[in-house]
């Protein structure tokens, strides 16, 4: 892949990518704006008095008082001078809001997810291998069941087990606040912290990827390159990796990058019990609190993350398979 | 009984506070400088400056950072705070307060008489709808010295002294908010106030933190070093963090009812359901009496009858909390004791709707409604499905509505719904906090107006006497008039006096100290070793 | 891609051990379903004993919740609403993205592009985000949460379809079929869409399962319907008191572990039994 | 010593299957410097006695019995670990599909060095790879060992096969179909290689196919292997010419002669005339970069009433999308289709149904070509239905058209898979001529099938078209079928038709130069099956 092909290929996919996004700014705007209630009326209900002019204080502060069309002439105008707008409620730009609360789900969906991939891979290759004996077996009744529990049940199960009865771990939270603790200190806190609600998220997604690189892998060892293979005296376990985890593994790329933007999704339930400051929750309690520019910014920073993971889906699997010409 | 006499004695007698400091010390235990409280705090508030957000969470973090003038007892007696002593003219209309010396704001600034001049009549006046109200019957306020304000009504208004707690008017610093628009000044994200503890932390959805102010002018207070304000938004998750020891103290509803039961169990633990009398919310089933039958007086008190009280107490609410008899709070000034709503008594309710005309079809059902959960968690959804069984039982079929917060407010607000659940704070009078829910003048698509649309001239006249008159006999006798009326005529479905369980470690003192429970300032707050 | 008889399929299935097992578990779960109104007369919100009654106390067989209402009448009756949510709005995303799909994949060009990038846009959209998203407008009820499912889960449909519909358009038996002069309806109807049935009915029972799942979690967030028993209401409103009253959340935990499970095995045992490769495989002549 | 003696192997079946072994008391020998070829129908077994040397059975198919002695050592008796340390050094193999058989995300030169370092010759391999490249004829062997598969054509990636293969300069290699997956030309530059590279190194060869040309083009001995058993084996030249079993007799009788009967010229009124037609495949979208295939241009013909005109050429020619154009399942850009005059290419889809009835269609694929989920019955009557004709008349139609491609009128219930191969073509006949059309485009009716097979269906395109006086486009790749078949024939080469004329005139005295190499490719060409 020759750079400048590359370079043709990120503006073409930028192009479309922007148009996508924008796509969905607007819509999420509309859908947004059509819930019913407003931020005042939330603000108006929550703070145990309120009067006219409180609420169209607030309005007009919100800009709310605008038709519909020019804020979201507005909004968009502001988007694309890539500008998230700014929470009235939280007297915060939207754009800070997001980023502070970016990381802390981006660790923990880095987490679910490499974790996911790396072991649900590695289960599936192994049942693969040992298709129809016990392992098999045992690995596929495992699978089935993260698939089959909800996700929030399993994180329940985890807080009662490891921090109710153990005592291991911490049940909520990302860190040990105020425990002044400097480097390495931080890190091995962070992923104590890290340790359940990582797994929670990722058991479901383990089980996914498990299933799946098992039914890969079986259907790519059935295929000729496999027999040629087998016919040239390649020993079997160097079969196994660089012939039919290889080919086998496309599939799970793809997967994973649609995947990897609908965990920003799946992290809601996750941050919910477990308390976990990241954007899903901040999304959850903005739509509570009608807290439009946050919603729509979480909107936005979700949607763009999905299209970069597709972006960079599609060149892993460019780089993997040289089948793919990187032609959009 | 006068106030201004009250007011006196309180402010030469000893600080209430400082008493309960005492008596720990008199048992032995002396305040300990030192530790941080971990609390949590349920939801996470959009902003930490009273004023620009009056929310409960908001409150509960601020008041730690701001203080008013005064703050109350159990009883709603005046507590001197920033104000060292005050009189009140015998027409009731002259209102002077002499100010604590060496008050400084957390930047350093000293706080004069012109900070508080400038909270009463511009910040709050202009942000707060509750203040608004009331400082608009300000006529003037003036300081004729540093330390001193004076504040002149344009009529005697009796309840005006309960306007000077830090949750209604804390008093900010001029110097960083004059000339500016309040809700945006730099300093609402920082806030700056007078309390014992100042702002030094907040990493949104995880925790807010706050420090000791070393200035305090309550020397040698406050004893904590700092206060950790965790979000935990899972209920669960709260009750393991105070249970596991990760956090102190819970307040408001850190902690779901049906927790508590368990965590009175816990021998480290002490739970006190004390600390809302200023607030004293009461819970109605609010309905809305533009939608027929509920104009029927009747059909309202045949639902008042079918329902179970002490059930919902006990089952939903596991003793947090008492029945209500009365729109008025018994922890309220001017409860009359005297004035019930009828019992709970199924027959006799089905007897009314009966008579009212409301025949049961074969399914036994007269008529159905709906109702609006409210949507603050997870136990009204409890009361929700508890009011359809009980509906039930004398042929209404109720059918429950969920939604979220912001629907919630935007629909009570709207008048779109038929029948909901509500509670409001009271804030120590009548008039303050009763009134607003049933006079005709009320009647406002704003969420706590009197949004159910009740209407009677009688009401509306008594509760105008009682607002106008300087005389607590005459209010006392208005008031009286008027909850004999309600209870009658039952414009709404009272439910509960409300209180939330407050819960903390043993170790940690002086946490419920006034009527204000955990809106104080906790600068007698301490942890024993 | 040979078409099977009943017995033969029947056959084929029989041979999935799990799936035989799957297939037990939910008809016994759909059994519970149409029987509840007789095994638990009454409406399950009825109190029917004193609150948080543990598991076999006061003939109370899974215990009773925090308002003293019966636990097993619960799951009985909240069987029914599950699986109807699960099968309406599996039924409407199958209807929108069958629809899409055989469009994008039958008629190709313009119309495919449209509906593919229509597609992407939907599936760009974190889905969950999304579901509660259009609960919370259109206010939680049976029908918004069906709704709110039914969008979040076309998507993959419509891609499937359109792949197999593609994938059988050029295949020689609808060029037969092109030139004997049969209508396009009459193609996709008769000869494109009865051949794409296999995937499809695979993914529908994966979609039932998943639409519990989200119902579940959409409860969880206090976004059901608050008139209806559903498993997704028990287990919300059990997980807040699961360490007082285990079993409120246990049960109905189980119960949707169970279906979900079911639902799985069955549609692994129809995807073996539908798919001609994997038949052949087991068939096992070379 | 042979270097390979099998003796007595047989290999059994999983319970359930049509007959209990899949190959069954199967004896004979390689030696050094020999080719031999396994012929046989598909079902024969030859694969299964392929694998069963390379001891790549599959789980489900077990040895139940014989000996496979490869100079001297009994593989049936060897470890696996020894088993793989020959296969590929001593034992080599390759496979029918060349797009398959290697790993599509390796580079070629990393896949064949695989071969030398999994044998201990990882040393060799930067100077190896380009040389064996080289000696499979292959042009700038480096690049090729850069490239990937999917880069390379057919015929390039069977190469690289046989260079892998070759690697360690095996002593006997093993081709299962090799060619059969490969344009005719391509097919026969294999075969001269295979044939080249295996006098040059005196290696021995066990070669499978289902081709007599390429037997005869090929082997110095044959085996014929019918239902997993040999039934005759012997000398090429005894074996093609005298054939002694009544098997082997039958495929021989029915592999079509390469040569072109005189034929009379046929005078009836012209049906259809195509000219001008051009399609072109874009691909690419808004952003992406755009390749250009043209997919026919320059191919103008006429086709006269009662007349067979064949289409020939390799893949890829354009010959399949001129006749779906005729039919509209194509829609060329521009030209004129006008049959009786009309120009087809220009109706619409209601005003080409009429059109329908009169022309029709048979599909190559005997397997893709009948809807699974439909009776025979029901896809037979369907086309009347789909015309008006009412449908207990249809299905009347249906059961005389069943006598008619001769099978039984119990067949109307059953589905497509409940029929062999060639029992299907006949199906998709009887559809085509249930709509009494008078003109048949035939898109290589017989490619799949197996001779004898191939030979019926091709007697009964015959008679029936003689019978209903059928007017037939007939697209093949098969030249010895052309000749046999059609009355004239169009040789096509990417898009055009670059040569046409009566059959016999371009067989016999080629103008093109492509014809030539067409003609010249035909394997077994010097080999004339004896009438028998």
């Amino acid at each position: 892949m020759e750079v400048s092909k590359l370079l043709g290929f990120l503006l073409r996919r930028g192009v479309k990518a922007a148009v996508v996004v924008l796509a969905i700014v607007v819509c999420n705007f509309l859908l947004v704006h059509a819930a019913p209630g407003d931020p005042a009326s939330v603000i108006a209900g929550q703070s145990g008095a309120a009067d006219a002019v409180f609420l169209e204080q607030l309005r007009r502060q919100f800009g709310l008082d605008q038709p519909l069309h020019v804020q979201l002439w507005i909004y968009v105008k502001s988007v694309l001078s890539l500008d998230l707008g700014f929470s009235h409620r939280q007297q915060q730009a939207v754009s800070l809001l997001v980023l502070e609360r970016l990381p802390a789900t981006l660790l923990l969906t880095g987490a679910a997810f490499v974790f996911a991939v790396t072991l649900g891979v590695t289960l599936g290759a192994l049942a693969a291998q040992r298709v129809g004996k016990w392992a098999d077996s045992l690995i596929t009744v495992v699978a089935l069941t993260f698939y089959a529990t909800p996700l929030f049940w399993v994180g329940l199960m985890l807080v009662l087990v490891f921090s109710v009865w153990l005592e291991w771990l911490p049940s909520f939270g990302m860190s040990s606040v105020g425990a002044d603790l400097h480097g390495l200190a931080v890190v091995w806190d962070v992923a104590q912290h890290l340790l359940l609600p990582a797994l929670t998220l990722g058991l479901f997604y383990l089980a996914v990827y498990a299933r799946l690189t098992r039914a890969t892998m079986l259907e790519v060892a059935d295929q000729d390159f496999v027999k040629t293979a087998r016919a040239k005296g390649v020993p079997e376990g160097r079969i196994l990796r660089s012939h039919i985890l290889r080919n086998a593994l496309l599939p799970v790329i793809t997967f994973a990058g649609i995947q990897a933007g609908q965990l920003l999704g799946g992290s809601i339930l996750v941050e919910t019990v477990f308390a976990w400051p990241g954007i899903g929750r901040l999304a959850f309690e903005a739509l509570l609190a009608r807290d439009y520019p946050v919603l729509l910014g979480v909107f936005f920073c979700t949607s763009v993350m999905v299209v970069l993971f597709n972006l960079v889906t599609d060149l892993l699997y460019a780089i993997i398979d040289p089948r793919v010409e990187v032609a959009g | 009984m006068t106030v201004s006499r009250r007011g006196l004695l309180a402010a030469t007698a000893a600080v209430p506070g400082l008493m309960r400091v005492q008596d720990a010390q008199a048992q032995g235990i002396a305040p300990r400088r030192g530790g941080t409280l971990t609390t949590m705090l349920t939801p996470e508030p959009p902003v930490l400056q009273i004023g620009v957000n009056n929310q409960g969470p908001t409150l509960v973090i601020a008041s730690k950072m701001f203080q008013s003038l005064l703050s109350f007892t159990p009883a709603l007696e005046p507590i001197p705070v920033l104000a060292k002593s005050w009189t009140i003219s015998p027409d009731g209309k002259e209102y002077v307060f002499t100010l604590q010396e060496g008050v400084k704001f957390h930047d350093g600034q000293p706080m004069t008489a012109e900070d508080v001049i400038f909270s009463i009549m511009k910040f709050h006046t202009e942000l707060a709808p509750r203040a608004r109200a009331v400082f608009a019957l300000i006529e003037s306020a003036t300081a004729p010295d540093p330390l001193t304000v004076r504040i002149v009504l344009k009529q005697p208004f009796q309840p005006f002294l309960l306007m000077f707690d830090a949750s209604a008017c804390a008093i900010v610093p001029k110097h960083l908010f004059d000339g500016q628009d309040y809700r945006t000044a730099p300093a609402v994200q920082r806030p700056v106030g007078t309390g014992p503890f100042r702002f030094a932390e907040w990493q949104r959805g995880n925790f807010v933190r706050l420090e000791r102010f070393a200035d305090y002018w309550k020397p040698g207070q406050p004893y904590l070093d700092a206060i950790i304000y965790r979000v935990v938004p899972d209920s669960q998750s709260r009750r393991l963090a105070i249970e596991t020891g990760q956090a102190q103290l819970t307040q408001a509803n850190d902690i779901e009812p049906f927790d508590v039961p368990a965590l009175r169990a816990k021998p480290n633990l002490e739970v006190n359901v004390k600390g809302w009398e200023y607030f004293s919310p009461v819970s109605w089933i609010e309905l809305n009496h533009r939608v027929k039958p509920l104009d029927d007086m009747r059909v309202r008190q045949a639902i008042s009858m079918a329902i179970d009280r002490n059930f919902i107490a006990q089952r939903l609410w596991f003793g947090v909390g008492k029945p209500a008899t009365n729109p008025v709070a018994s922890t309220t000034r001017f409860h009359d004791a005297g004035a019930k709503v009828a019992a709970y008594d199924v027959r006799a309710a089905n007897a009314l709707l009966d008579a009212a005309g409301h025949k049961a079809n074969a399914q036994g059902v007269r008529f159905t409604l709906k109702h609006l959960v409210l949507p603050y968690g997870e136990i009204w959804s409890r009361l929700g499905e508890y009011l359809k069984q009980a509906f039930r039982q004398v042929g209404i079929a109720l059918e429950l509505e969920s939604t979220d917060a912001g629907s919630w407010a935007r629909r009570v607000g709207a008048w779109e719904y038929e029948t909901t659940i509500n509670f409001v704070y009271q804030f120590g009078d009548p008039t303050l906090g009763v009134e607003r829910t049933y006079v005709s003048t009320n009647i406002q698509k704003v969420t706590f107006t009197n949004t159910g649309g009740y209407s009677n001239p009688k009401v509306d006249e008594l509760f105008a006497t009682a607002r106008g008159s300087a005389d607590p006999k005459d209010r006392q006798a208005a008031f009286s008039a008027v909850q004999k009326i309600l209870c009658e005529e039952v414009p709404q479905i009272w439910l509960m006096e409300m209180a939330f369980p407050t819960i903390h470690d043993k170790k940690l003192r002086n946490v419920i100290t006034t009527g204000l429970g955990v809106h104080t300032s906790f600068d007698d707050v301490f942890l024993t070793a | 891609m040979p078409a099977f008889t009943v017995k033969d399929f029947w056959r084929r299935y029989r041979r999935n051990k799990g799936a035989v097992v799957g297939l037990v578990v939910l008809l016994l779960v759909m059994l519970m379903a149409a029987t509840a109104p007789w095994l638990f007369p009454g409406s399950p919100w009825d109190m029917a004993s004193a609150p948080f009654l543990p598991p076999g106390e006061m003939g109370m067989l899974l215990g009773t919740d925090s308002l003293g209402r019966d636990v097993a009448a619960g799951i009985a009756h909240g069987a029914r609403i599950s699986l109807l949510v699960g099968a309406v709005s599996t039924a409407a995303a199958l209807l929108v993205g069958v629809t899409l799909g055989a469009i994008a994949g039958y008629l190709g060009g313009f119309a495919d592009d449209a509906i593919m990038r229509f597609t992407e846009f939907f599936q760009t959209i974190p889905s969950f985000v999304l579901a509660i998203l259009l609960v919370a407008i259109f206010t939680p009820s049976i029908g918004s949460v069906v709704f709110a499912i039914a969008v979040v889960s076309w998507p993959p449909v419509a891609r499937v379809v359109r792949a197999e519909f593609l994938s059988l358009r050029g295949r020689e038996f609808v060029q037969a079929a092109e030139v004997l002069g049969k209508s396009r309806v009459s193609i996709v109807l008769t000869d494109i869409l009865p051949n794409a049935l296999s995937p499809i009915v695979v993914l529908s029972s994966l979609m039932v399962a998943t639409a519990i799942l989200l119902e579940s979690a959409l409860s969880f967030l206090g976004l059901g319907d608050p008139n209806l028993m559903t498993w997704g209401f028990l287990i919300g409103s059990g997980r807040s008191v699961i360490r007082l009253a285990w079993w409120m959340s246990v049960f109905p935990g189980i119960a949707i572990f169970l279906t979900v499970l079911a639902l799985n095995l069955v549609g692994e045992g129809l995807s073996d039994a539908l798919n001609p490769r994997l038949a052949r495989q087991r068939g096992g002549a070379a | 010593m042979s270097l390979l003696s099998v003796e007595g192997l047989t290999v059994a079946l999983p319970p359930g299957g049509d007959r209990a072994d899949a190959i069954e008391d199967v004896s004979f020998s390689v030696d050094a410097g020999e080719i031999l070829c396994v012929v046989g129908e598909s079902g024969s077994g030859k694969s299964i006695t392929a694998n069963a040397v390379m001891g790549l059975l599959p789980k489900g198919l077990p040895v139940r019995a014989g000996a496979i002695a490869f100079e001297g050592t009994d593989l049936l008796r060897l470890g696996a670990e020894p088993m793989r340390k020959l296969r590929g050094q001593r034992l080599a193999m390759i496979f029918q599909e060349p797009m398959t058989a290697l790993n599509p995300l390796m580079r070629v030169g990393d896949q064949i060095a695989e071969v030398l370092q999994v044998h201990g010759a990882a040393a060799d391999a930067a100077r190896r790879v380009p040389e064996l490249l080289a000696a499979v004829n292959l042009p700038d062997p480096a690049a090729i060992a850069r490239s990937h598969p999917f880069r390379l054509s057919g015929g390039q990636r069977q190469r690289v096969m046989i260079a892998m293969a070759l690697a360690l300069e095996p002593a006997l290699l093993i081709a299962d179909e090799p060619t059969t997956a490969l344009d005719v030309t391509t097919q026969m530059q294999i075969l001269r290689l295979i044939r080249e590279i295996q006098s040059r190194r005196g290696m021995g060869v066990l070669f499978i196919t289902h081709d007599f040309g390429v037997v005869a083009e090929i082997a110095d001995r044959v085996a014929v292997m019918q239902h997993g058993r040999i039934v005759e084996q012997g000398p090429a030249a005894e074996v093609l010419n005298a054939p002694q079993h009544p098997y082997t007799r039958g495929l021989i009788a029915a592999v079509p002669h390469g040569a072109a009967p005189e034929r009379a010229a046929i005078t009836g009124e012209e049906v259809l005339r195509v000219t001008d037609i051009a399609k072109t495949y874009r691909r690419g979208g808004i952003f992406g970069a755009k390749a250009v295939v043209r997919a026919v241009h320059d191919a103008d013909f006429t086709l006269k009433r009662g007349e067979t005109l064949g289409l020939v050429g390799e893949s890829g020619s354009g010959k399949s999308t001129l006749a779906r154009c005729v039919v509209k399942l194509v829609t060329p850009e521009q030209g004129e289709i006008a049959y009786d005059g009309t120009n087809l290419r220009l109706l619409s889809r209601a005003a080409w149904k009429p059109y329908r009835q009169r022309i029709q269609m048979i599909f190559q694929d005997p397997y893709a070509s009948l809807n699974p989920r439909r009776t025979v019955g029901d896809t037979i009557a369907e086309g009347p239905v789909t015309h008006g004709t009412p449908r207990a008349e249809a299905l009347g139609r249906a059961r005389e058209l069943l006598r008619l491609v001769q099978l039984d009128a119990g067949a109307m219930d059953r589905y497509p898979h409940e029929f062999s191969g060639g029992q299907r073509q006949r199906i998709g006949i009887a559809r085509a001529l249930a709509m009494r059309p008078d003109l048949l485009i035939a898109d290589e009716p017989v490619s799949a099938l197996d001779v004898s097979v191939q030979a019926q269906v091709l007697a009964l395109l015959a008679e029936i078209k003689a019978r209903l006086g059928l007017t037939m486009l007939f697209i093949t790749h098969d030249l010895r079928v052309a000749a046999q078949i059609c009355d004239r024939v169009a040789v096509m080469q990417r898009g055009a038709i670059v040569e046409q004329g009566p059959t016999r005139q371009v067989f016999s005295a080629p103008q093109h130069a492509y014809t030539r190499q067409l003609l010249d490719s035909i394997p077994g060409r010097g080999w004339t099956p004896p009438q028998l």
